[in-house]
């Protein structure tokens, strides 16, 4: 191997390469000659007409592409990452949430806290859940982890607050009780593939 | 284990192609652990017998298919770990403790540091092919700590085995469930381990051993350590936080001698608190075990603590004006040395009773015996020795260490045990066949220490005074006895649980007419023991013993004739072949009297350090100068291990250090830690900076927490030791200065899950004549305690605490830990 | 009739009140037909079709608080955007603005008042517009310097260099119209041109034309020239530390200053405006309405130039060809 | 009455400004005074109905020398004051007042012969730019000619100098437009 890559102490170039982009004009006349072309070529005229079709079809064919932010709304993928939703088991009302802290331990920006306790009737309770929104990045690794697809990523996206954080408790994010019947299932990261039946192995459980 | 281990008598083995070495008579598993190689094993405890519940450690030697926890290492041995057989009978294992086993793993507090997942994945579990109807097992609370759900037991025994094989208390074991019957098919058509595993599986659940639903141990949470699964939880830590939220903090028990190994695990308290909590105390539970003050005592820190400058300069006022400070044992290494420092540079005196006498004690030793520091340590007796006794030392009470050792001793190296003690105690006895207990009277120990003279040393060594002394309790008469001859009668019986033919030993006795020539020794009866029985007894106790070792403890340093105990110590140390170990009183007993020059009495204005004092430096929160209690410093303490012991800050500390006011007293260094290279070279420290002090253990179980102090050995004679005195027994009713199990000092009385209460402890038929609640009158003072009944104790000897330094139980013993009290009905 | 100095303060009222409306007005229009380019909407929420957007910003520049930098020199910095607008409502004096009115009699007080179409009719018209936009280069280049801000400097720079240059090219393309016309009076120009639309200038100066718009551009500080205030290489050039109704009055100026372009270009070479009739006016205002629309339409269609390119057209490009255009003009005259 | 005012108003703030450009340490206020009096001076020309000089006047004073002289003071810093090095005031007002002196002289020796009067009256119907043309295209043709072709001398020099070398990159001697950089496909 010779030297020569290290004779080359201009650092950061070496890894590019000139490629050939057309040739620029060589001596008085060819340059004249480019003006001449450019200036009668008429592709400032092209320009013009361009912005010229845009507004009349905006004008005529109603073909505008604003959308009026707060008054209209785009529909938002399934699997968009907004601000979360915390689900209930739809036939008991109850919180899916078990406590496990998973998406506490998985959050890369620390924001979830949560605190849990053992509850009257032997169970592992939440008792306090929160996620600081001005720190949450939105990544969906919470919803891809939670085992029981009880923090999802709902619809929410309008989180703008006054506050530099704006921290969430369980409360706000859970499905009010009285909406149970309106909770819609998350297909979003995370939720349940289409096939997971298939995939599932069977233990000889008969009981 | 009966052979002594030394890198001589080391054997060379062979596992899977590769030689190792390993110790002589050591489990093949033990062997293959201290050089890194897995096996996997579920239900072994390194320090504990095989239980043989789990048989996942399967592994071929020489040949032959063993279980590598209960067969021992031969020379030339060849081991392979793993055959296709193995496999299948282990892949099998795992499959029937998946079977039915909850699947709340996402909420189980063992959360992933769970045995049975990680062998579950190792041994890449991915279907069943088991089942049965699962049973319902109710979730119980068996203590104030323990929290026991059967529901995710595998019963792999380690809780009991760990409980009856290093605590001592038995207090748990195997109980019937009504699990469902296995199909008879599976006999067949399953590998015959797993099978017989599961079949005992099936049936047993764990329970209190005492047949109630609550146990009566000394609530250590030994068992909640060892539980490889979530069964076994502390009832505070139940559903709290997962483990991997937790920051370890490595750290030294601060509440006895032992100075075990700890993590503190702390994590935010919660979401609107940020301050840092403790949550949990875990162990390296393979080479340390705890007591429950270790494990439950954790929260004791000063939370009031802030820098409050009026305070401060009081302190240092108060310190200008000093006389005394009086001190106790828990503070580190690094503060007796500031309070030596003062000493020297300020003219202070040092009161500390509590060492004191620990100090004078092991200074006599010294003198008598050329030895610096005792021989050996409690590490040291459970490894090899096979003969202990214990004198002076409430060993149930004193040192969890030295109780475990001697339990272990009984239990692991097929030991045996000499108890010397006035006060009663029905859990010793339990700890082994060969256990000999002697409730002597109070004042008797120089004659116990005869008695071991007379049973251990050579005698051709042993000055003749001594030995004529010794004779002339001795009487001989012949007598016809009849004689209970044991024979061993061998016999295959079917093993219930597993449902198969094994040979048992059964021992059948007859009795035999004799006629003897009997030699009663009068010693024995004296210390309240049989002398006609005795002998037999002995001889069988010292069947197969090569290391035997004797512990000391508190009593002994308060005696009134500590001297002459020393020196008959030095002389059993130097005639019996004999490893001597000595409980220090408190924490870092062992710390402040090789550091600090103590006073005998205080004067003048005092100041109180974490005492009673006219100023008082307090980390308990309530004295006029807030201090860091021991889980909020950095610092070295010393064990009974003779260690040096790092230990660290877990939680938060806001106000000032002892060393702030050295700085303005006499100038300090920069941090307390900056003394630790500083401590006395000639009393057997290092110059060793904190920062460079190891904190782990082998994979062998080898302690390299720290670094052993320095012990030196020069050659003396043999000490001068007197008679005993008669005159310095005690008659009437006794009083005992005992702490409660859990209890140490006033810091494990603030823990809010140590419950024993500062009261009158007696013996059940005692308690119920003195009432609910008597006063406690001594020569100087009087004290007014509650009565409560410890079954465990017998006799009529009184236990009063002193873990409350406020009530000044010290005070009123005077010099000594047994006085004759009046005891007044309330 | 005879002008009165009455009718010509009110013509001055008249241009001050409605050129400062519309050049407001403009920024509305400019933002809805950049918007309706790109497929916006443009602002539409003060008022129907947020027609009082104007209304709206004016307000908010009125309110804002008028920020001196420390540094900056106090008094040049507060006259620097006086001098933009003043100069560009001055060459708008002698330009014609609106038809000629004779208030009705009934009116009490001005009755019967002449209000001209011109407010200063001078007979050197074009000279004198052009001198006055040559003056407005001291707004920015003034405004550049007091600022102490570096940006400001190099906007000045430009103001300098890019007025200077750009103005030599307006000279001289309207030189040639002027030598067809023979006179400077923005009235000849509209005589001369009155024959209908076969006699407008555009037919005879096409080049003339074309030299002229673009250095029109140039001199409002328009894109493609647009170099004073490229947000993309000096943040906001000479504008940079200004806020509020300062920095609204340069805006003022620059919208008076594209009005003032646009009627010259009308007059002089799009055949101005009929003197006779309402119609003509009506034509005018059509007339003035495309070139402002022109000045839009380019912004949203083409990008800016550099400095360097901005010099090169001018110095290499524009000017022969005014000079070129000047000597055959003459030549075809002298034939 | 009207042009009374004007004259005495414009007198005065021109020479008012003209002080300032003077006595001014500040660059940026002596050269917007002295682009103001400039300006005020074209209204002497509007006064006498000289619209065409008027406008010149604003054009090349005010419109061009200004702006140059603008443009070299963009090197300094505009924002300070400068500090003049006199050495010897009584020189300065000697020789400002000797120079000031000849200046009155000049201009006022006309006054005392009370002879003036126009060479060339204006023309009945001729615009005030014709008038100027007369005079240049007949008794100042040689003077303007040659001043026109000094001009055009200047002008093209001015550009050769200028545009000598403006192809030229100083960063590269490839010409910049002739490459784009592309990272290299490693593979």
């Amino acid at each position: 191997m010779g030297l020569e890559q290290f004779k080359n102490r201009n650092v950061g170039t070496q890894n590019y390469t000139m490629v050939d982009a057309g040739h620029s004009p060589q001596g008085a006349m060819c340059q004249f000659k480019q003006v001449v072309k450019r200036t009668f070529k008429g592709e400032l005229f092209v320009g013009l007409w361009v912005t010229m079709r845009s507004m009349i079809k905006a004008l005529f064919a109603n073909d505008m592409h604003t959308v009026k932010y707060p008054l209209e709304k785009l529909p938002i993928s399934p699997r968009y990452r907004a601000i979360h939703d915390m689900l209930r088991l739809l036939e008991s009302g109850h919180y899916r949430c078990i406590g496990c802290g998973l998406c506490e331990k998985i959050c890369i920006s620390n924001c979830i806290a949560m605190d849990t306790r053992y509850d009257e009737n032997q169970r592992k309770e939440v008792s306090e859940y929160t996620i600081n929104f001005g720190r949450c990045i939105f990544c969906g690794y919470c919803a891809e982890v939670c085992p029981e697809l009880a923090i999802v990523h709902g619809p929410r996206y309008e989180n703008a607050s006054q506050q530099r954080a704006g921290f969430s408790l369980f409360e706000d994010m859970l499905t009010p009780i009285d909406k149970l019947n309106l909770q819609q299932e998350y297909d979003g990261f995370g939720a349940v593939s289409p096939n997971a039946d298939e995939n599932i192995k069977q233990t000889p459980l008969a009981y | 284990m009966s052979e002594v281990q030394t890198v001589d008598n080391m054997i060379s083995i062979t596992i899977d192609g590769i030689e190792y070495k390993a110790k002589e008579g050591e489990y093949i598993l033990n062997a293959a652990r201290a050089n890194d190689v897995f096996i996997p094993a579920i239900c072994y405890l390194t320090r504990c017998s095989p239980t043989l519940a789990c048989r996942i450690c399967l592994v071929e030697a020489d040949g032959k298919q063993v279980y590598a926890c209960n067969a021992k290492v031969k020379e030339g041995m060849e081991v392979v770990t793993s055959t296709e057989n193995i496999l299948t009978e282990r892949r099998a294992i795992m499959e029937v403790y998946d079977v039915n086993h909850p699947l709340q793993c996402g909420v189980c507090d063992k959360s992933g540091e769970c045995e049975l997942q990680n062998y579950t994945l190792e041994l890449a579990v991915d279907s069943q092919s088991y089942m049965i109807p699962d049973t319902k097992r109710e979730t119980t609370n068996w203590s104030s700590v323990l929290h026991y759900d059967p529901g995710l037991c595998i019963v792999c025994e380690r809780c009991t085995t760990v409980c009856k094989d290093m605590i001592g208390d038995a207090a748990i074991t195997t109980a019937k469930r009504g699990g469902a019957e296995l199909d008879k098919s599976y006999k067949e058509s399953m590998p015959k381990d797993a099978y017989s595993m599961w079949n005992k599986l099936q049936k047993s659940v764990i329970a209190p051993s005492n047949g109630t639903g609550e146990t009566n141990c000394s609530d250590c949470g030994e068992c909640i350590a060892v539980c490889p699964v979530g069964a076994l939880a502390s009832r505070d830590f139940v559903y709290q936080s997962n483990a991997w939220d937790l920051k370890r903090v490595p750290a030294v028990a601060a509440h006895s001698s032992d100075g075990a190994q700890i993590y503190y695990e702390v994590k935010p308290t919660s979401i609107t608190d940020r301050t840092e909590k403790i949550y949990r105390v875990t162990n390296e539970w393979n080479y340390v075990s705890l007591d429950g003050s270790a494990r439950f005592a954790y929260d004791f820190q000063n939370t009031t603590a802030s820098k409050d400058k009026a305070a401060f300069d009081a302190a240092i006022e108060a310190f200008k004006k000093a006389e005394t400070i009086r001190f106790n044992a828990m503070i580190t290494n690094e503060e007796a040395m500031m309070l030596q420092t003062l000493k020297e540079k300020m003219g202070v005196k040092l009161y500390n009773p509590e060492v004191k006498a620990f100090q004078t004690f092991l200074n006599h030793y010294e003198a008598a015996s050329g030895n610096s520091l005792w021989t050996t340590d409690p590490d040291a007796i459970m490894k090899k020795s096979d003969f202990v006794i214990s004198i002076g030392a409430a060993l149930r009470n004193d040192s969890p260490a030295m109780k475990y050792a001697f339990n272990n001793v009984q239990k692991l190296n097929k030991g045996a045990g000499l108890y010397f003690h006035p006060v009663g105690d029905t859990l010793i006895p339990t700890f082994g066949k060969t256990v000999e207990v002697f409730t002597h009277k109070v004042g008797h120990e120089e004659l116990a220490l005869y008695l071991v003279l007379d049973l251990f040393a050579d005698k051709e060594k042993l000055p003749e005074d001594v030995k004529e002394y010794i004779d002339s309790f001795k009487k001989t008469e012949t007598k016809t006895i009849k004689e209970k001859e044991v024979k061993t009668v061998k016999e295959m019986v079917l093993n219930e649980e597993t449902g198969e033919e094994e040979e048992v030993s059964k021992k059948v006795t007859e009795m035999v007419d004799k006629e003897i020539t009997v030699t009663t020794n009068g010693l024995v009866d004296l210390l309240g023991g049989d002398a006609s029985k005795f002998d037999a007894a002995f001889e069988k106790m010292m069947k197969k013993k090569e290391h035997f070792s004797m512990m000391l403890g508190e009593d002994l340093y308060y005696h009134e004739k500590a001297e002459n105990i020393a020196k008959l110590v030095a002389l059993v140390e130097a005639t019996c072949d004999m490893d001597v170990v000595m409980t220090p009183p408190k924490s870092n007993a062992l710390g402040v009297a090789l550091i600090c020059d103590l006073d005998d009495a205080q004067s003048g204005y005092t100041i109180g350090y974490n005492e009673n004092g006219d100023f008082r430096l307090s980390a308990l929160g309530d004295g006029d100068l807030d201090m860091p209690a021991l889980n909020q410093q950095e610092g070295t303490l010393c064990n009974i291990g003779k260690r040096l012991l790092p230990t660290n800050a877990a939680v938060e500390y806001n106000g000032y250090e002892l060393n702030d006011l050295m700085k303005v007293l006499v100038g300090a260094p920069e941090l307390t830690i900056d003394w630790t290279a500083m401590l006395p070279t000639d009393r057997g420290f290092k110059a060793i900076a904190f920062d460079d002090l190891t904190n782990s253990f082998d994979n062998d179980g080898s302690d390299n927490r720290g670094y052993r102090l320095e012990t030196s050995n020069v050659e003396t004679d043999l000490p001068e030791v007197e008679k005993c005195d008669e005159s310095a027994l005690l008659e009437g009713e006794i009083a005992y200065r005992c702490n409660p199990a859990r209890q140490f000092n006033d810091f494990t009385d603030k823990s809010h899950e140590i419950f024993e209460a500062f009261a009158l402890y007696a013996s059940t038929e005692k308690a119920e004549a003195l009432g609910n609640k008597v006063e406690v009158v001594f020569d100087n003072g009087s004290i007014t305690l509650d009565v409560l009944a410890d079954e465990k104790i017998t006799g009529d000897i009184v236990k009063v605490p002193d873990f409350k330094a406020a009530k000044g139980v010290y005070d009123l013993f005077g010099g000594s830990r047994y006085k004759t009290v009046t005891l007044r009905k309330v | 009739m005879e002008v009165t100095w009455i009718g010509v303060l009110i013509k001055a009222i008249i241009i001050l009140a409605v050129i400062s409306a519309i050049a407001g007005f403009g920024t509305y229009i400019e933002r809805k037909v950049l918007a309706f380019m790109q497929r916006r909407l443009g602002p539409m929420h003060v008022g129907p079709y947020g027609l009082l957007q104007i209304a709206a910003d004016g307000i908010k520049l009125f309110t804002k608080e008028d920020i001196v930098p420390q540094n900056a020199n106090a008094f040049i910095f507060k006259i620097a955007p006086v001098i933009t607008a003043a100069t560009a409502f001055i060459a708008l004096s002698a330009v014609p603005v609106f038809p000629d009115f004779t208030i009705p009699s009934w009116i009490p007080v001005l009755g019967g008042t002449f209000v001209p179409s011109i407010a200063s009719d001078l007979n050197i018209g074009v000279l004198f517009v052009l001198g006055m936009m040559a003056a407005g280069l001291y707004g920015p280049l003034l405004a550049g310097m007091s600022q102490a801000n570096k940006w400001g400097i190099i906007g000045a720079a430009r103001t300098a260099v890019q007025f200077l240059s750009y103005e030599v090219v307006t000279g001289l393309s309207i030189l040639a119209p002027i030598m067809l016309v023979g006179s400077l009076s923005f009235v000849d120009f509209n005589a001369y041109q009155a024959g209908g639309i076969g006699d407008w200038l555009v037919w005879k100066q096409p080049v003339a034309f074309v030299l002229f718009l673009i250095a029109g551009f140039a001199e409002t500080n328009r894109t493609p020239f647009d170099l004073l205030e490229h947000e993309a290489e000096v943040v906001s050039g000479y504008a940079t530390e200004y806020s509020g109704m300062r920095w609204g009055m340069f805006f003022i100026g620059e919208y008076a200053n594209m009005i003032t372009v646009s009627v010259i270009a009308a007059v002089v070479f799009l055949g101005g405006y009929d003197a006779a009739g309402t119609l003509g006016w009506l034509f005018i205002m059509a007339k003035i309405a495309f070139f402002f629309f022109l000045m839009l339409w380019v912004r949203a269609a083409w990008p800016h130039v550099r400095p360097d390119q901005l010099m090169w057209l001018c110095w290499k490009v524009l000017m022969p060809l005014a000079v070129v255009n000047i000597v055959i003009t003459a030549l075809v005259m002298m034939v | 009455m009207y042009e009374m005012i004007a004259f005495y108003l414009f007198s005065a703030l021109t020479i008012g400004l003209f002080m300032v450009t003077v006595m001014s340490k500040n660059v940026l206020y002596a050269m917007t005074s002295l682009a103001s009096a400039m300006v005020l001076i074209s209204g002497f020309f509007f006064i006498l109905g000289a619209d065409f000089l008027g406008v010149v006047q604003l054009i090349v004073y005010v419109g061009a020398i200004m702006a140059l002289y603008s443009f070299a003071m963009m090197f300094f810093d505009a924002t300070r004051d400068i500090k003049e090095k006199n050495t010897n005031n009584a020189l300065v007002f000697l020789l400002g007042g000797l120079s000031a002196l000849v200046l009155v002289l000049i201009f006022a020796a006309p006054i005392h012969s009370d002879a003036i009067h126009a060479l060339y009256p204006i023309h009945e119907g001729a615009g005030n730019a014709q008038d100027v043309g007369i005079v240049l295209f007949t008794k100042y043709l040689v003077p303007f000619e040659v001043a026109a072709v000094m001009l055009l001398v200047a002008m093209i020099a001015g550009i050769i100098l200028a545009g000598k070398k403006m192809d030229h990159s100083l960063t590269k001697d490839l010409d910049a437009d002739d490459e784009i950089l592309v990272v290299k496909d490693r593979k």
